[in-house]
């Protein structure tokens, strides 16, 4: 399954970039299991990725919870905990 | 009802008096204007700073802060409403953010207003890096952020209260 | 700390912009502004109106507002408070009154300007006058008014909140 | 006692007057007793006192309850419950 993902604030910065296209194995279910997943893909992603719990995540711009499906879903964003206003 | 909503991501500033005259202009069912205005601090904490960089997530943004402004007028009887968000290199004392809520009475406009910049906080893909000494940081998110965004889910809390 | 306060009771329009603008110019410690204008609105209930004429009870309407801007800034670390009411005649369309409140964070601004609207509703001593159909009569209080009014005696109901 | 009386609102355009200067009896004491004196005064006074549950009162620019005593005071206002803002 070919994904867009996005990366925000300091995901983005340890990852080191904006947004790529990722093909994803098909055991990656939910958004959860992709950070999982996506962590396993290096020394930027295990730092991203490191703590599971202060990641959120948008599929198609909505937020979701971790164990929402990707089902269908054509981009996925992970960013720190929203700062605006 | 369809009533005027403005919803703008942008990196320019924008005129608050204006947007509100918008709201307003040229009717008169509106009896209470509600201006917010989010400023640019020039200190966290103790801390003094020198600019603060919003990052947000195009398209997102704008859905996110439309569906609550959707919520917003659903809840209360709203006659207007526009939220402008910028991002970008912000100085001290220049504005961030504006809500603003005209309705026919004022404990609509209050309550709504409140609500929605409640939900920027917490909701709105929008983060905030602060420049200081030098260095940038990320802001992290308040706890007490997310206890304002969430004593609206509580029952009873609607147009009826 | 001593904050600018300004209270005014005034016959002529008021430029609720510029009055906010005052509140924060040449500085960066206020990080919301909230400005709350009530309107003249052209109907009460399904009845269209030409006009509202306010009495007021001068010198007491100054001391009463005053006081209650003095209570805001002890309950809530407020930055700077503007208040300006009008009296006279008041075409629909027109603005009644200002309340602006600023502050390092939204939540001082919002329950300072709330506060102050409740209580202008119930103790400044101003009474309105519905000019309709050539006829003038004199509004009636609302209990909703008081009601808003006496929530901020609850206890608990103070900055701590 | 002399005493600056005022009114508001329609207090005013009952009594016909927005402000006089009274000679109050000494056996009048609070500002509910002076209501209730000036209610005598006359048929406009009658009828501007008639509903003593919706006189609002103010002695020397400070809201009062009924049962205030007048004191010292130099200025007391009568008034409807207020409708501004």
């Amino acid at each position: 399954m070919k994904l867009k993902i996005r990366y925000f604030a300091w995901v983005r910065e340890r990852v080191g970039v904006p947004e790529e296209d990722v093909e994803v194995p098909a055991s990656v279910r939910t958004v959860g299991e992709l950070a999982a997943w996506l962590a396993t893909r290096g020394e930027e992603y295990a730092h991203a990725f490191e703590n599971p719990k202060v990641i959120r995540a948008a599929i198609d711009r909505t937020h979701v919870r971790p164990d929402a499906a990707l089902g269908s879903a054509s981009e996925i964003a992970f960013f720190p905990p929203m700062t605006g206003g | 009802m369809t009533i005027p909503v403005t919803v703008r991501i942008q990196r320019e500033p924008f005129d608050a008096a204006a947007e509100a005259k918008m709201l307003t202009r040229g009717r008169t069912d509106v009896g209470a204007v509600v201006t917010f205005t989010g400023i640019c601090r020039g200190s966290e904490g103790s801390e003094p700073i020198a600019a603060l960089t919003l990052e947000h997530y195009p398209g997102m943004a704008e859905a996110e802060i439309e569906r609550h402004v959707a919520e917003a007028t659903s809840r209360w009887p709203l006659l207007g409403v526009t939220v402008i968000h910028r991002y970008g290199r912000i100085a001290p004392g220049e504005d961030i953010v504006l809500a603003v809520t005209a309705s026919s009475h004022r404990e609509a406009a209050f309550a709504a207003a409140e609500f929605l910049m409640d939900f920027l906080k917490t909701r709105a893909p929008f983060w905030k890096q602060v420049e200081a000494a030098g260095a940038k940081s990320w802001v992290e998110a308040k706890a007490a952020d997310d206890t304002a965004a969430e004593r609206w889910n509580a029952p009873g809390r609607d147009a009826a209260e």
